[in-house]
């Protein structure tokens, strides 16, 4: 009944407001909200008004698990609220989702731009993904793809750049993990040495003030490529200066990573970037199309805030709002109804903020399965080609 | 003679506890004034507030006429007043050497200060013998003779001794107070507060009976050696 | 008292400690050899099986190691003092690596390492050795002097909400992610028997060495320092010798705190990042070397940053390690390690009390 | 030496060695039961660090102690408190924020047997303890003669009064023997004088042997039923206060001239 | 409910008025909230302002994450506020607890199949054993490590524990962090954590995420049981020696006090409310997560002792409410309702850290007792005070 007569639906944000990612989720925030202004604050007949959650908290200055649960339960318990869009940290996620799962009104429609772990969505550890989805129904979607497909989609192209052994590294945390358990499995299967030990190679401590006894070791091994998994926030500058110091530059000994490294001025400002591959899942912000949605969204999004946005997940953020205002739009307005219709949702590529047809599988994960491979050239990432993943 | 310090209506407080009512006395130059009466009277409160280590809740205290009441430690010490504190307050984990040192801080005068050295340990010959111990590990009555022996280095012109001989051998209590005679002979004023009474009103000009933070009595040391009262009441006669 | 027994006595053993005392005191040094000889084991092991990139890692540690010591030394500085670990002291430094990386690169707009650069890199010195002085000298007039009867947790609190404030500049000041700026001073590297070493590294070494020199010193020889070991051992008696101790407790945090600003500026300068939580982490190694080597020992905690850089340096850059994402355990346990055979730290001494 | 009562203590050839400095050198010393015996020196003659030595809190280089027929002299300190050894300090060392019976409780601690649970589910045995240890405790405060503090922080207490609390505290140990550092230090002779009175109270009333540490000599001389007298780490004299007093070495050493005239103090 | 088994406990106890006064409240308002919780915040009827304003400012997960805290700080109060030992590194044994109940709780340990009394059906992988029983199982575990962490390093002076502690709570959750693959075994999922924990069994019906009602009752009477042992702990022979070892431990071993027995004692019953604490904890957030367990949380439970009053229970409650409070509610719903109110649009998150420190630094300098200070406590600071009233006359002068 929390939608009788009202015309004015909450359509909310969750994400990690302060520490590390605040500016990625301030600028995440700004797109979402530039985006429901561009829909005149409308889903069909609808009224929409967003509503900005924290899931960090200032004693831990990060993402926080206790934040997430009491952010899941207020997310049922606001009654006007129909969707949220995030969250940022796939641990996060898991909390949230199994709450608003078992919503009594919904279960209540969630859609990530930044999610990758595989688990959330399709079978991955013990009892995922049936353990968050208690009623069984699946309430939770996500417009990018998931690590395993990026991480044997690089393996395959390190094998065409000729390179025979690898080193991999990754962040420690879910997503770096993921990306390298995949590139690392793949890697092995299509007959390239591995020289780091273990199924995700070995992890770097962003704590660390540098990295130059690490590549040290590495350099030992001498190393055709290394691959980097996980994201750049995690002190990945010092990391990726720190090989250029101690291995050369990127034509002598390659370097790639995964999306978790795109999207960033401050890397690509790097004069030590210059010549590493990336992957993207989905397309990196330099190549949305150069006209069209996507084109024009970036262009108002200059020029309502004066800056460039952190990174390409901030403009997924408002992908994953169309999703929500698309289904709000075809809904009657409830909870329950709202999440069966982001299932079916189809935005074409011309209306995409990312310039890509948005559209989800079953389980809830986007069809877009392209990786893009790029590389830097020029303080700027230039594309080399797209791998689809079958 | 000189007044050199003159204290008015001092009064001084922890907190809610008022220990020094309104006090008033005076010692002049080149005397020995004593301060004595029981436990908790406020003598020790009372020097630790001309000392500047307290600031009083009311009264003033002047120095060579000049207002020190609310003046920083160190600024006092400036003046010409140092004390040896009660509870001895020497630098456990520095040498002997180094807190004799210390007691000559605010002085620039090297030479003197190497003789004033010389002094201290001829007075007290234990301290010599162990020159380089840590301090804190000396026995009680030994750190008590570096405490008074710390105070003296400071070549001051007002010394504020609180219980110089406690603790001390019989021997070296007899030699602590012929120590406070040779000190004023050379002419330091001194204002001592001593327990043992009888001793401290033998070596003094004067002496004021302290009781509950108040002034109690007043008068020359012998006067009051052979007033009845006092005799009961502090000299276990 | 006989003549003999005089004799005797001259000849009474050494005071050794009680048979249970003996006895726990051997165990331990069975311990403490078994797990020295291991890590020697390991370490020659690591030599022989690749000397070069021992050395190589090795020297890489200890320019970590000399970093950590500057830091160090402020903690070590104050707790020495006032005995307050001084939380807020790491995220100063953040603020010097700041301030340094504003000053070089927006202020003076230096990018590349040649006369320009080098002049403003030893300006850069001084202001940021100033301002984060000025900036400790500020903290400790407004948060921690009130306290100073306080119980030592008072204090200990008021740092952690000192810290919090930093950190709330450092991420205005700097943004949320780590920050990378240009150096100026020479990346390039020379040579010697096979391992490389930076400039920086010997810039680095030319520039924390006189300041340890000249603050050792400051604390053993001037009046200064004077004041500042009878301030720490007792205040009132500190006053009582006419020693201002407000103005001796502000100086310690000053040079503390300029101490601080120099290894913002070196940090700054040879890993050319800058992050808003930098302070927290070298933060927590820099008080744990101060304690390692013994806390309120100045040597202590340039040996105590130095070993924990080289140890970090060999576990991350050994093949026969445990590796990077270690690290922060190898150091701990090494650290619980040595304090159980060694309560005071290296360089510390355990004082018993006197009753 | 005119005690040959059984002995509470007996420690033979004790000596202490500070890096060079032997403070205290082959004194060999014992506490007959129910005795009141004092232990005097000029200062830094190695008093409390003999004391120190019986308490447990140094190891002596050499030598032994033994505690009735037990030897204690490797015993960590809250051992030998417990089987029966309690002092006093020096300087007062009370539990400042602790009342007066808490104080007296924790010196029960060791002859009380509760554990974590049955404290948690204050089990009957446990209350009987409890009550049966606070009456004690008070009746330690009562015959000290500052029952009516009982339930007062003990840094609220006078000087004196905190004197006594030590000595009731250090009795709520159930010692046998008492060891006193300098008990009257800062009290006037007329506090000294009622200190005198209030040993031999407890010395017969508690039954226990008491040895004290004084540099006042009135106090000394008017408890002691015998008295050491160490130098410079040795024993240069014991015998009875008469023997004391005229002991020349011991007036050369100590005394000084004045008090061997008969001032006292 | 709540109220009969308390008042069953407090006359077994007889604690003095004031505590009786302090246990009374206690319950009776947490008897008010759960009536607001389970029946109020549900019933349609509820007014939409009052019903909001509930959710925006006192939504029950907050109420019960305070209350795992206030768990945690009354353990961390029997190390800090009763024996007077710094601990830097209590979140090792929150962590600790938390991993009992992920490993214990959950399918996570799929190749083991064992099931004690639990609340899931048997044919789930895993080990499942009752929250009852992981309860108990945490506390052991976690008072176990606190012997161990305190036996070697216990007879350190106080600065010289603090850090080792520190170091313990840096390498235990460390060990989680990376325990994904420890020679191959997988101790704890790494960063991806556990989750979906087992529900709770109460005979009545099982508790998961949604029954905060609930939960909100089993975390109160869990707070309380702390209460409790603290009390009578602090009441008995144990709470007077570490009370002595906190006001001068060389005088407590003069007087018979083993030193070493009593402040492990400390540090193991200070542990089980840690490891009590962190299964409750991952009960409420449904899952154990790597990432939590940083210094910060260590220093953010002192804070809650220091700023409530050390060693007074009630006043260390009120401590923990009130920052766990602000940190996860206050803060944030503040800046919300500033905005809707002034129509304003300020990123009030990006001053959480300059708010967080001020009222820390502020309590301190104003309130440094704590908000209800042990009165021991409170003469000691008073003296400080004291001193102050005094001094600014001279500082002025400078
Ligand atoms: N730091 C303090 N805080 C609170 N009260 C104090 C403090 N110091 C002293 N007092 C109180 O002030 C009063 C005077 O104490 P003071 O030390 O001046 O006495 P005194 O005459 O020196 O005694 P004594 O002969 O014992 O040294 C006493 O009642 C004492 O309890
Ligand atoms: N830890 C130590 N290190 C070095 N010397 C010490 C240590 N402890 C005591 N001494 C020395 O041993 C000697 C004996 O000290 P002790 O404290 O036993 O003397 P005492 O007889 O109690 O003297 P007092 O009457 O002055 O208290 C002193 O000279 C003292 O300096
Ligand atoms: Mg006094
Ligand atoms: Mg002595």
């Amino acid at each position: 009944t929390q939608a009788q007569g009202a015309t004015t639906l909450v359509v909310s944000t969750d994400l990690p407001l302060q520490g590390g990612s605040k500016d990625q989720s301030d600028t995440t925030n700004e797109a979402v909200a530039l985006l429901i202004k561009q829909a005149g604050g409308k889903a069909g007949k609808y009224n929409v008004v967003l509503k900005k959650y924290d899931d960090s908290t200032a004693a831990k200055g990060s993402w926080d698990d206790a934040q997430c649960a009491k952010n899941a339960q207020a997310h049922v318990a606001n009654r006007n609220e129909v969707a949220v869009m995030g969250t940022y940290n796939s641990g996060c996620a898991k909390i949230i989702v199994p709450v608003l799962n078992q919503d009594p009104k919904g279960p209540m429609l969630m859609v990530s731009n930044a999610n990758t772990n595989p688990g959330l969505t399709k079978p991955w550890n013990a009892g995922e993904p049936e353990k968050y989805y208690p009623t069984g129904k699946r309430n939770y979607f996500r417009v990018v793809t998931t690590d395993d497909n990026q991480g044997s989609a690089a393996a395959n192209f390190a094998k065409s750049e000729g390179v025979k052994k690898v080193y991999v590294l990754n962040d420690r945390q879910t997503y770096g993990q993921g990306v390298a358990q995949a590139f690392t499995a793949e890697a092995k299967k299509i007959g390239l040495t591995v020289l780091s030990e273990g199924a995700v190679g070995e992890g770097w401590d962003d704590k660390q003030p540098n990295y130059e006894a690490l590549f040290t070791k590495i350099k030992a091994l001498s190393p055709d490529m290394i691959y980097i998994a996980g994201i750049f926030d995690l002190n990945g500058g010092q990391l990726v200066k720190d090989k250029v110091k101690i291995l050369g530059d990127n034509k002598t000994v390659k370097l790639m990573a995964p999306d978790g490294f795109t999207g960033y001025p401050d890397f690509l400002a790097l004069p030590e970037a210059d010549g590493a591959y990336l992957s993207f899942t989905g397309l990196a912000i330099d190549f949305f199309p150069k006209s069209g949605a996507a084109a024009k969204f970036l262009a108002d999004y200059k020029k309502e805030y004066k800056h460039e946005p952190t990174g390409a997940f901030s403009i997924y953020g408002a992908a994953a709002m169309q999703v929500i205002l698309d289904a709000i739009s075809r809904s009657n307005g409830t909870r329950a109804d709202v999440y069966k219709k982001a299932a079916t949702t189809k935005i074409s590529a011309t209306k995409s903020v990312v310039g890509k047809a948005i559209a989800f599988d079953k389980n809830g994960d986007t069809l877009n399965k392209d990786i893009t491979i790029e590389i830097v050239k020029g303080g700027a990432e230039v594309g080399l080609k797209v791998i689809t993943v079958k | 003679m000189s007044t050199l310090l003159e204290v008015k209506d001092l009064s001084v407080a922890y907190g809610k506890i008022v220990a020094v009512k309104g006090i008033s006395f005076n010692v002049d130059k080149g005397e020995i004034v004593t301060l004595i009466g029981s436990n908790g009277a406020g003598k020790s409160t009372t020097l630790r507030t001309i000392s500047g280590l307290l600031a009083p809740k009311s009264g003033t205290i002047l120095f060579k006429g000049e207002q020190i009441s609310g003046m920083q430690g160190h600024d006092v010490v400036k003046k010409g007043i140092t004390q040896s504190p009660e509870g001895r307050r020497i630098f456990p984990r520095m040498t002997v050497s180094e807190n004799l040192d210390l007691g000559a801080f605010l002085r620039n005068d090297k030479s003197e200060i190497a003789a004033d050295f010389d002094r201290v340990l001829e007075l007290f010959p234990r301290l010599r013998e162990r020159l380089t111990q840590k301090a804190g590990t000396m026995s009680g009555g030994e750190q008590q003779m570096l405490a008074v022996a710390r105070a003296m280095m400071g070549r001051p012109e007002l010394l504020l001794l609180d219980e110089p001989s406690m603790g001390l051998a019989p021997v070296l209590v007899e030699l602590i107070f012929e120590t406070i005679v040779k000190i004023r002979e050379q002419g330091t004023t001194i204002l001592l507060v001593e327990q043992n009474a009888l001793a401290a009103l033998d070596v003094a000009d004067r002496a004021y009976v302290l009781e509950s933070g108040s002034v109690k009595m007043s008068g020359n040391a012998s006067e009051l050696a052979s007033n009845d009262e006092v005799t009961k009441a502090y000299l276990g006669g | 008292m006989s003549q003999a027994a005089v004799v005797e006595k001259a000849a009474v053993r050494q005071y050794k400690g009680t048979p249970g005392q003996i006895r726990r005191r051997r165990i331990e040094l069975t311990a403490g050899v078994v797990l020295a000889s291991l890590a020697m084991v390991w370490i020659v092991v690591n030599i022989i099986n690749s000397p070069a990139q021992f050395a190589q890692v090795f020297i890489l540690g200890f320019r970590n190691g000399l970093l950590y010591a500057l830091i160090a030394l402020g903690y070590t500085l104050v707790y020495g003092i006032i005995e307050l670990i001084n939380f807020a002291h790491g995220d100063l430094f953040m603020l010097g690596a700041l301030f340094a990386s504003y000053f070089i690169t927006v202020w003076f707009g230096q990018e590349n390492s040649n006369l320009a650069g080098w002049l403003t890199f030893l300006a850069a010195l001084i202001a940021a050795m100033a301002f984060c002085g000025g900036l400790n000298i500020l903290i400790e007039r407004l948060a921690y002097r009130r306290l100073r009867r306080a119980p030592k947790i008072a204090p200990l609190i008021t740092a952690v909400g000192v810290s919090f404030i930093l950190q709330f500049i450092g991420i205005k000041w700097n943004g949320s992610t780590p920050r990378n700026w240009p150096k100026v001073l020479p990346q390039s590297e020379f040579t010697v028997l096979g391992v490389n070493i930076a400039w920086n590294t010997v810039i680095l070494l030319l520039i924390a060495v006189p300041l340890l020199l000249l603050l050792s010193w400051v604390v053993t020889k001037t009046r200064q320092g004077k004041a500042m070991r009878a301030t720490a051992q007792d205040q009132d008696a500190a006053r009582l010798m006419g020693i201002d101790v407000n103005r001796t407790i502000s100086f310690t945090f000053a040079i503390g705190g300029a101490l601080a600003g120099a290894a913002g500026l070196l940090y700054q300068q040879t890993t050319g990042t800058t992050n808003y939580n930098l302070g927290f982490q070298l933060g927590l190694i820099a008080f744990t070397s101060a304690v390692l080597g013994g806390i309120g020992n100045l040597n202590g905690a340039v040996l105590g940053a130095v070993l924990i850089g080289i140890i970090q340096g060999l576990n991350d850059g050994l093949p026969i390690a445990l590796g990077q994402k270690w690290s922060q355990t190898v150091v701990f346990t090494i650290l619980i390690l040595i304090m159980v055979f060694k309560p005071a730290g290296l360089l510390g001494k355990s004082t018993t009390e006197k009753v | 030496m005119t005690l040959s009562n059984e002995l509470v203590l007996d420690a033979s050839n004790i000596s202490v060695q500070f890096g060079g400095l032997l403070a205290v050198n082959d004194v060999s010393f014992n506490i007959p039961k129910k005795s009141v015996v004092s232990l005097i020196g000029p200062n830094g003659a190695g008093k409390t660090t003999f004391f120190n030595v019986l308490t447990g809190l140094y190891k002596p280089s050499e030598g032994k102690v033994m505690f009735g027929d037990r030897e204690i002299t490797d015993l960590p300190p809250h051992k030998i408190a417990s089987i029966g050894l309690a002092r006093t300090f020096q300087n007062i060392r009370l539990f400042g924020l602790m009342t007066a019976e808490e104080n007296l409780l924790v010196a029960m601690h060791s002859h009380l047997k509760s554990g974590i649970a049955s404290t948690i589910l204050r089990t009957p045995r446990q209350r009987k303890e409890e009550k049966e240890a606070l009456d004690t405790a008070r009746e330690i405060l009562d015959f000290v003669g500052i029952g009516k503090w009982s339930s007062e922080y003990a840094r609220n207490l006078s000087y004196g009064d905190q004197r006594r609390l030590e000595v009731a505290r250090a009795l709520a140990l159930k010692p046998e023997i008492l060891l006193l550092d300098e008990p009257t230090a800062g009290m006037n002779p007329q506090e000294s004088a009622v200190f005198v009175d209030f040993v031999h109270r407890v010395r017969d009333a508690r039954d226990v042997a008491i040895l004290l540490i004084e540099h006042d000599m009135s106090v000394v001389m008017s408890v002691s039923e015998r008295i050491t007298v160490l130098d410079r780490g040795e024993k240069i004299a014991e015998g009875t206060p008469e023997e004391i007093r005229s002991n020349q070495r011991v007036i050369e050493a100590y005394l000084g001239k004045a008090a061997s005239e008969g001032r006292g103090k | 409910m709540a109220t009969r088994a308390a008042r069953k406990a407090k006359k077994a106890t007889r604690q003095p008025a004031s505590h009786r006064t302090w246990a009374l409240g206690y319950l009776a308002l947490a008897a008010v909230m759960f009536v607001v919780y389970q029946y109020a915040l549900p019933w349609e009827g509820l007014p939409l302002p009052i019903y909001d304003f509930l959710q925006l400012w006192l939504p029950p997960t907050a109420i019960n994450e305070a209350l795992v805290y206030v768990i945690c700080a009354l353990g961390l109060n029997i190390v800090v506020g009763y024996a007077g030992l710094l601990d830097l590194g209590y979140v090792a044994f929150w962590a600790i607890g938390g991993y009992c109940a992920g490993w214990f709780m959950s399918n996570f340990f799929e190749q083991w199949n064992f099931h004690g009394l639990a609340s899931v059906p048997t044919t789930e992988p895993g080990l499942h054993i009752n929250f009852w029983l992981v309860l108990v199982i945490g506390g052991a575990v976690c008072a176990f490590f606190g012997v161990v962490i305190g036996a070697p390093t216990l007879r350190l002076k106080s600065d010289y524990l603090a850090l080792v502690t520190l170091g313990f709570g840096e390498i235990i959750p460390q060990i989680f962090f990376n325990g994904e693959d420890i020679n191959g075994f997988n101790l704890s999922n790494g960063t991806k954590g556990i989750t979906r924990l087992d529900p709770i069994p109460t005979g009545v019906k099982d508790l998961g995420p949604f029954d905060f009602g609930s939960k909100f009752v089993i975390f109160v009477l869990l707070a309380a049981l702390m209460v409790f042992i603290s009390l009578q702990l602090r009441r008995g022979r144990l709470g007077r020696a570490w009370l002595a070892i906190r006001e001068d431990e060389l005088a407590a071993s003069m007087m018979g006090v083993p030193l070493m027995r009593t402040k492990l004692a400390s540090y193991a019953v200070g542990a089980v409310a840690g490891g009590i604490g962190g299964v409750a904890f991952a009960t409420h957030v449904d899952g154990v997560y790597a990432e939590r367990f940083n210094f910060s949380i260590s220093i953010f439970l002192l804070a809650m002792v220091v700023l409530g009053g050390m060693g007074n229970v009630w006043g260390v409650i009120l401590g923990a409410f009130i920052l766990a409070w602000v940190n996860s509610t206050g803060l944030p719903a503040l800046g919300d309702t500033f905005n809707t109110e002034f129509g304003t649009d300020i990123d009030f998150p990006s001053f959480t850290f300059l708010l967080f420190g001020l009222v820390l630094i502020l309590m301190i300098l104003f309130k440094r007792e704590g908000l209800i200070p042990e009165s021991r406590l409170r003469m000691v600071l008073h003296e400080g005070d004291a001193d102050e009233e005094l001094k600014p006359a001279q500082e002025e002068k400078k």
